[in-house]
């Protein structure tokens, strides 16, 4: 039985996983698209991502050696793992373990095997990338961390299952009208962790030969790519069970995801780069304010809980 | 204005103007160094650049130092020549620091040899064993086809431009 | 009975035989190892609730003195003697000039210190810990530092005692005993009559405590005297003795719970809120400092005090899931900074230097060290299913509960700070460019490899199996009076607004590592190159004179955050206490001009002394 | 197994990364050729930061012998399957510079070049169509020069290190100069 049931669960979650990489793919190429027709282009295909990817894995590249290669898997398979306790839509792989702030950690263990990945390659342009991204990372991870809190504060609950259950009924039950500063801050805050414009100091292609990507080729890069796509579809899913009240099926839950991607692009179309201490003491101003200011105000209103 | 051409004429040296910004002062290879020092310290100031002309036919090298003058708005060329079989001249690096890379390029360029130079290791070439290459007696073309094997026969139906003369 | 007083009389022991034989450092070493298996051996046979007593007559007074195990107690003692155990078997091997005769003078002591009754054994024990800690710091590498490391520690501790003394006084003249039950009863019987008198006695015990554990304002000798003190001592340092704190404030923590229904902040009694905060910003301030280090002992040991700061934060609260919490991060951060500090020790006494930007590259000649670096940095980020996730996700959820919003905003910062820090000592030491002055190094011994093995295993398997410590941790919260947290299984952690099963977690992040190398596999072919083979933007590395040193990017690895956190460095604790010692040091001079080599005087001072000591006793007695 | 290789043909025809060598004046061409006016992406074809993560080395222009170094060192550091460009005359027959003591005349001397744009300078479209030409031999699985450059490695070395590794004078000296050094 336990056998039988741990299969149900494997091919779950490989469908869960393909799902995923699959609609982060497909909002990559829709961005590249949308990115194309503000600049009156005609753009690449909205398959293009999967071409990309495809050729990537089937494309030789370069090893520096296992902790390379341990690195660079360990960059993008946590991000699947925590993908599994994501509640997409209705379903929850495993529903008694969707933590939140379990899910960002093993976000972070997928930063660190993608830093431990590019820094064994020796090269100091990746370094000089990498040292930006968790520069930005102190940025953007304490407004965030902030809204989290008062969410959790909010709800009494950390489970990402219980947040979306509370907001079910109906569009005022949804976080984002109970809580619109903090939805704010973190619609902010997404702009930075997805590393798009003014926020893409750490990938600088011009400048630092695109940073932590520097000596990745062929199917590392392809790795560097799934773990995009795939964080991709956990942030703004996370977001969608914060704020957006879920979704009653797979298809409306893509959508609002889409939402707030597409705000995300239409702001990485108009915007130059920033230098990296100015947007981390942006994170540290206007979000962190926003955020503050939230759970500020939902303290005020939930009061102090009986421990 | 023109007195400043008067102080140098005065100094027995032949000096003319060109246009009404700039004037040519011919100098002995001896007193090359004087002159730029005395120019320098009547405000020519600026250190535009050094280059060589190479006058085959007399067997000389004229090297050409371009100064100029912020305040006077006016700009010098001081030539000097030194003959082309033993072509030696004293660094001006003690004048103008700039002086080291030009008189680098030149030596790597024309196989003028700068006594005071500490530095006149190659600067764009790389590997060079021939004749300096831009002496009007290295034939560009011949070392060309020698080492890029260049041949008009070889095409691939693509034919090679006509030959500038 | 007398395996009570084993503990504190085999380390004594085994002390004085390698104070005898210390010329021999092997058998040296190894007699500090079978001391402290041997004392571990000891420790198996004592149950919570053991006791023993004994009188001592003092000035026609009877002082009861006595041994008890406490949950609490025994917790503390495995910690410290199993980590002793691991830390003296990787020294067999460890070539740095550090005493062991010392290290077991600190065990007999710590070990007296957690089983103590009173006061009076109480304070000399800590005494006796302090000193022989002292001492244990001067061997270290380089000598005039470790000399001004220790002395700095030295002030900082005596700062500390002379604290507690007053307090001890003072309690003691209140209430005639020096048991420390009853002057921690006696103190919540006054608590609603009289607080700040309370609060008065018992922040003159705090000092001594926080001096200890490095808490903010009192962390300015942590970096100092870790970062000189001998390599063989460091781990225990900070693994284990920054915790003699932590059993401190636990002493006296449980006097909050009778403020529980007078109004203060958000639910929280005043102390406990000013307590937090202290912890809090401890836990940044260690964050942002070790950030800026280049020395790597001097990066720990920041790093170490702010991990204390995380768990002063989560036992100020005194709830059950904080005091759970915060012992639960106490453990975690033995296991993962024993790691960290053992690898770092394995690759100073391998390189030879302590700056980390000469380093860089070691992950290709030291592959199991720099697989302990890294799991220990994983769980010292707080990265499932490692041990370190679990305590800091309670103690977030903690501090939410009550909410602490803004604490637990700077506790998350510190959190993200610690993740770029370890960040750059892992890529600093171990990965980027392998300079060519490291070619002849080897991985460390076997012996290194046996504990770096049996670290990674704990951390894994704590990690997976947390009920495991929970357990214990539970009976210590009832013993302090509040219902411990639900248990449903070894590898469940209940916290307060969700829990975790861990052994699922650790099952889906295997099947996607698997899942990753089968892609890995199938996908087309890499070419393993060597380091030098890399982007130089079309340069050739040979024509350009290109060295590993020079290719490798560590040095002011946060350069552009300087801008950003330049004021908050500006703010210099280390001068106050400076300045401080400059007064006391006016002092003492001002007071030697009274010493002129005069007889009189002498005896003066000495009869002057007599009476107020006479007069003082009185009083007191 | 063939089908696959077509399959994974098919793809590397519609995804290839280009990594720009903008030595010469033919670098101007590319922004246009990048941005809305031509727009290559549409052809799945995007500028790359690095060697590792190019397939097509596009060369714009006229090569000294230390640039041509740096190519070849560049290309070495690609990995398979890859393609080269040779942009403009001077990478056919070195242009204008076809006599010049400095720049090599022909390309695929030392490196293989797939397809060569010529014209001086290639309009944007040229640059448009040698792409899609090249699309369609790595989809007809025709492009193969990296396996060229493997199998004939030894010709192009000798080639290179005619070039690069000079020891003695290539013309008669004909008057003793300065020593340089």
């Amino acid at each position: 039985m336990v056998i039988v049931e741990f299969l149900i669960k494997l091919s779950q979650g490989f469908g869960i996983g393909a799902l995923a990489l699959a609609t982060g793919l497909l909002f990559g190429g829709i961005a590249r698209k949308i990115m194309a027709r503000i600049q009156r282009r005609y753009g690449p295909p909205f398959t293009q991502n999967f071409m990309d990817l495809f050729k990537l894995l089937s494309k030789g590249s370069v090893s520096h050696g296992w902790a390379f290669d341990l690195g660079l898997v360990a960059g993008f398979v946590p991000m699947l793992a925590a993908l599994m306790f994501l509640p997409i839509g209705p379903f929850t792989l495993f529903p008694s373990d969707s933590s939140l702030i379990m899910i960002v950690y093993l976000m972070m263990m997928a930063y660190l095997g993608m830093a431990m990945g590019v820094l064994a390659s020796g090269n100091p342009n990746s370094a000089i990338g990498m040292s930006r991204a968790l520069m930005l990372m102190a940025g953007y991870e304490v407004p965030f961390a902030a809204v989290i809190f008062s969410i959790y504060f909010f709800s009494k609950t950390g489970y990402l299952t219980q947040i979306v259950a509370m907001q079910s009924g109906g569009f005022m039950n949804w976080n984002i009208v109970k809580m619109p500063l903090g939805f704010l801050a973190v619609e902010i805050v997404l702009q930075g962790m997805l590393g798009e414009k003014p926020f893409d100091q750490a990938i600088a292609p011009a400048e630092i030969a695109s940073g932590p990507m520097v000596e990745l080729g062929g199917k590392y890069l392809g790795f560097g790519m799934i773990q995009h796509s795939v964080a991709l579809f956990l942030e703004t899913g996370i977001i969608v069970d914060l704020f957006l009240g879920g979704a009653p099926n797979f298809w409306i839950f893509i959508a609002k995801q889409f939402v707030l991607y597409f705000v995300v692009v239409l702001v990485d179309a108009i915007l130059p780069r920033l230098r990296v201490h100015e947007a981390t003491s942006f994170f540290w101003k206007l979000p962190l304010f926003l955020g503050i200011l939230q759970a500020v105000i939902v303290i005020i209103q939930g009061g102090v809980l009986n421990v | 204005m023109a007195d400043i051409l008067d102080e140098i004429r005065a100094m027995d040296l032949k000096a003319s103007w060109l246009n009404d910004w700039e004037f040519e002062v011919i100098v002995p290879k001896e007193r090359i160094g004087s002159v730029l020092d005395y120019l320098k310290s009547r405000t020519f100031k600026g250190f535009m650049g050094l280059s060589c002309v190479d006058w085959i036919d007399e067997g000389k090298f004229e090297l050409v130092y371009i100064l100029q003058s912020y305040d006077l708005s006016l700009e010098a060329i001081v030539k000097t020549k030194i003959p082309r079989h033993r072509p030696v001249i004293e660094s001006m690096n003690a004048i103008w620091k700039l002086c080291e890379v030009y008189e680098r390029e030149m030596h790597e360029f024309f196989g003028i040899e700068f006594v005071g130079n500490p530095n006149l290791r190659p600067f764009f070439l790389e590997n060079w064993l021939d004749t300096p290459p831009l002496r009007k007696d290295f034939d560009t073309l011949a070392f060309s086809e020698e080492l890029f094997e260049f041949k008009e026969d070889e095409t691939h139906g693509i034919n090679p431009p006509e030959r500038i003369e | 009975m007398s395996s009570l007083l084993a503990l504190l009389l085999v380390p004594v022991t085994g002390s004085i035989v390698a104070a005898i034989i210390q010329r021999y450092r092997l058998a040296e070493r190894l007699v500090s190892f079978s001391t402290f298996v041997v004392t571990l051996l000891f420790l198996i046979d004592i149950r919570v609730g053991d006791a023993f007593t004994w009188s001592l007559g003092f000035l026609g007074k009877n002082i009861e003195m006595g041994l008890q195990i406490t949950p609490l107690s025994i917790f503390m003692l495995y910690m410290t003697i199993a980590f002793g155990v691991l830390l003296t078997f990787f020294d067999l091997t460890e070539r740095s000039k550090m005493k062991s005769f010392l290290l077991l003078l600190t065990l007999a002591a710590s070990n007296w210190i957690f089983m103590a009754t009173d006061f009076l054994s109480f304070f000399f024990a800590w005494e006796l810990m302090g000193w022989a800690s002292i001492l244990a710091i001067f061997g270290g590498r380089r000598t005039a530092e470790s000399r001004h490391g220790a002395l700095y520690y030295a002030m900082m501790s005596i700062g500390g005692s002379y604290s507690m003394l007053i307090g001890i006084f003072l309690l003691s003249n209140l209430t005639g005993s020096f048991s420390i039950q009853q002057n921690v009863s006696y103190l919540v019987s006054i608590m609603t009559v009289h607080p700040w008198w309370v609060l008065g006695i018992v922040s003159m015990f705090f000092v001594a405590f926080m001096v200890k554990s490095g808490i903010f304002p009192f962390h300015t000798w942590v970096p100092y005297t870790y970062g000189e003190s001998p390599d063989g001592f460091v781990p225990y340092l900070s693994s284990v003795m920054s915790k003699y704190g932590i059993y401190g404030f636990l002493i006296f923590l449980p006097l909050t719970l009778s403020l529980r229904n007078v109004p203060g902040v958000l639910g929280l009694p005043w102390p406990n809120y000013t307590l937090v905060w202290f912890g809090s910003i401890t836990a940044v301030v260690g964050s942002v400092l070790a950030f800026m280090q280049d020395d790597v002992k001097k990066l720990f040991a920041y790093s170490s005090f702010s991990n204390l700061g995380f768990i002063l934060a989560a036992i100020a609260l005194f709830t059950p899931i904080g005091l759970t919490a915060g012992l639960f991060h106490a453990f975690n951060h033995l296991l993962f900074n024993g790691a960290i500090f053992i690898t770092v020790v394995a690759v100073i006494s391998k390189v030879g230097i302590t700056r980390m930007s000469e380093m860089g590259g070691l992950w290709q000649k030291m592959p199991l060290t720099f697989l302990t670096f890294f799991v220990g940095i994983a769980s010292a980020a707080g990265i499932p299913p490692f041990a370190g996730f679990g305590s800091k996700w309670m103690i977030f959820q903690a501090m939410i509960s009550h909410g602490l919003i803004f604490a637990t905003v700077l506790l998350f910062f510190a959190s993200i700070a610690s993740f770029l820090y370890l960040m750059r000592a892992f890529h600093a030491i171990f990965l980027g460019q392998l300079s060519h002055k490291y070619d002849n190094v080897k991985e460390i011994s076997a012996i290194g490899k046996i504990t770096e093995v049996f670290l990674i295993g704990a951390l894994i398997f704590f990690g997976i199996f947390p009920g495991f410590i929970l357990d214990p941790i539970n009976s210590i919260v009832g013993s302090f009076g509040l219902k411990p947290l639900p248990t449903s299984g070894y590898e469940y952690i209940n916290g307060f607004f969700s829990s975790v099963n861990m052994v699922s977690i650790f099952i889906v992040v295997i099947v996607a590592f698997i899942f990753g190398f089968l892609l890995f596999a199938v996908s087309a072919k890499h070419k393993k190159v060597p380091q030098e083979d890399n982007y130089t933007a079309g340069q050739i590395p040979k024509d350009w004179n290109l060295t590993p040193e020079m290719y490798q990017f560590s040095y002011d690895f946060y350069e552009p955050m300087d801008k950003e956190i330049a004021p908050f460095l500006k703010i210099k604790i280390d001068g106050f206490f400076k300045g401080f010692g400059d007064s006391v040091e006016y002092l003492g001079s001002s007071i030697k001009e009274i010493f002129t080599g005069n007889v009189q005087i002498y005896t003066y001072l000495a009869i002057g002394g007599l009476v107020i000591f006479v007069i003082a006793g009185w009083i007191v007695w | 197994m063939s089908e696959w290789t077509e399959i994974v043909d098919y793809f590397r025809g519609r995804s290839m990364w280009m990594l720009h060598y903008c030595t010469g004046c033919g670098a101007i061409e590319l922004p246009p050729t990048m941005t809305s006016r031509w727009d290559m992406e549409r052809f799945g074809i995007t500028p790359m930061a690095t060697p590792r993560q190019a397939d097509i080395l596009l060369i714009t222009g006229y090569l000294a012998i230390k640039t041509l170094k740096r190519v070849i060192y560049t290309y070495e550091q690609m990995q398979p399957p890859k393609w080269v460009l040779g942009f403009g005359s001077c990478t056919i027959n070195g242009g204008i510079y076809w006599d010049s003591y400095n720049v090599i005349e022909r390309l695929d001397k030392y490196i293989p070049v797939d397809i060569y744009i010529a014209g001086c300078m290639p309009r944007p479209e040229a640059i448009l169509d040698s792409f899609v030409k090249l699309k369609e031999m790595v989809q007809n699985g025709e492009a193969k020069g990296y396996e060229k450059y493997v199998k004939n490695y030894e010709w192009y070395k000798a080639n290179q290190d005619k070039v690069l590794k000079r020891t003695k004078p290539v013309l008669e000296r004909i008057e003793k100069v300065t020593k340089i050094g």
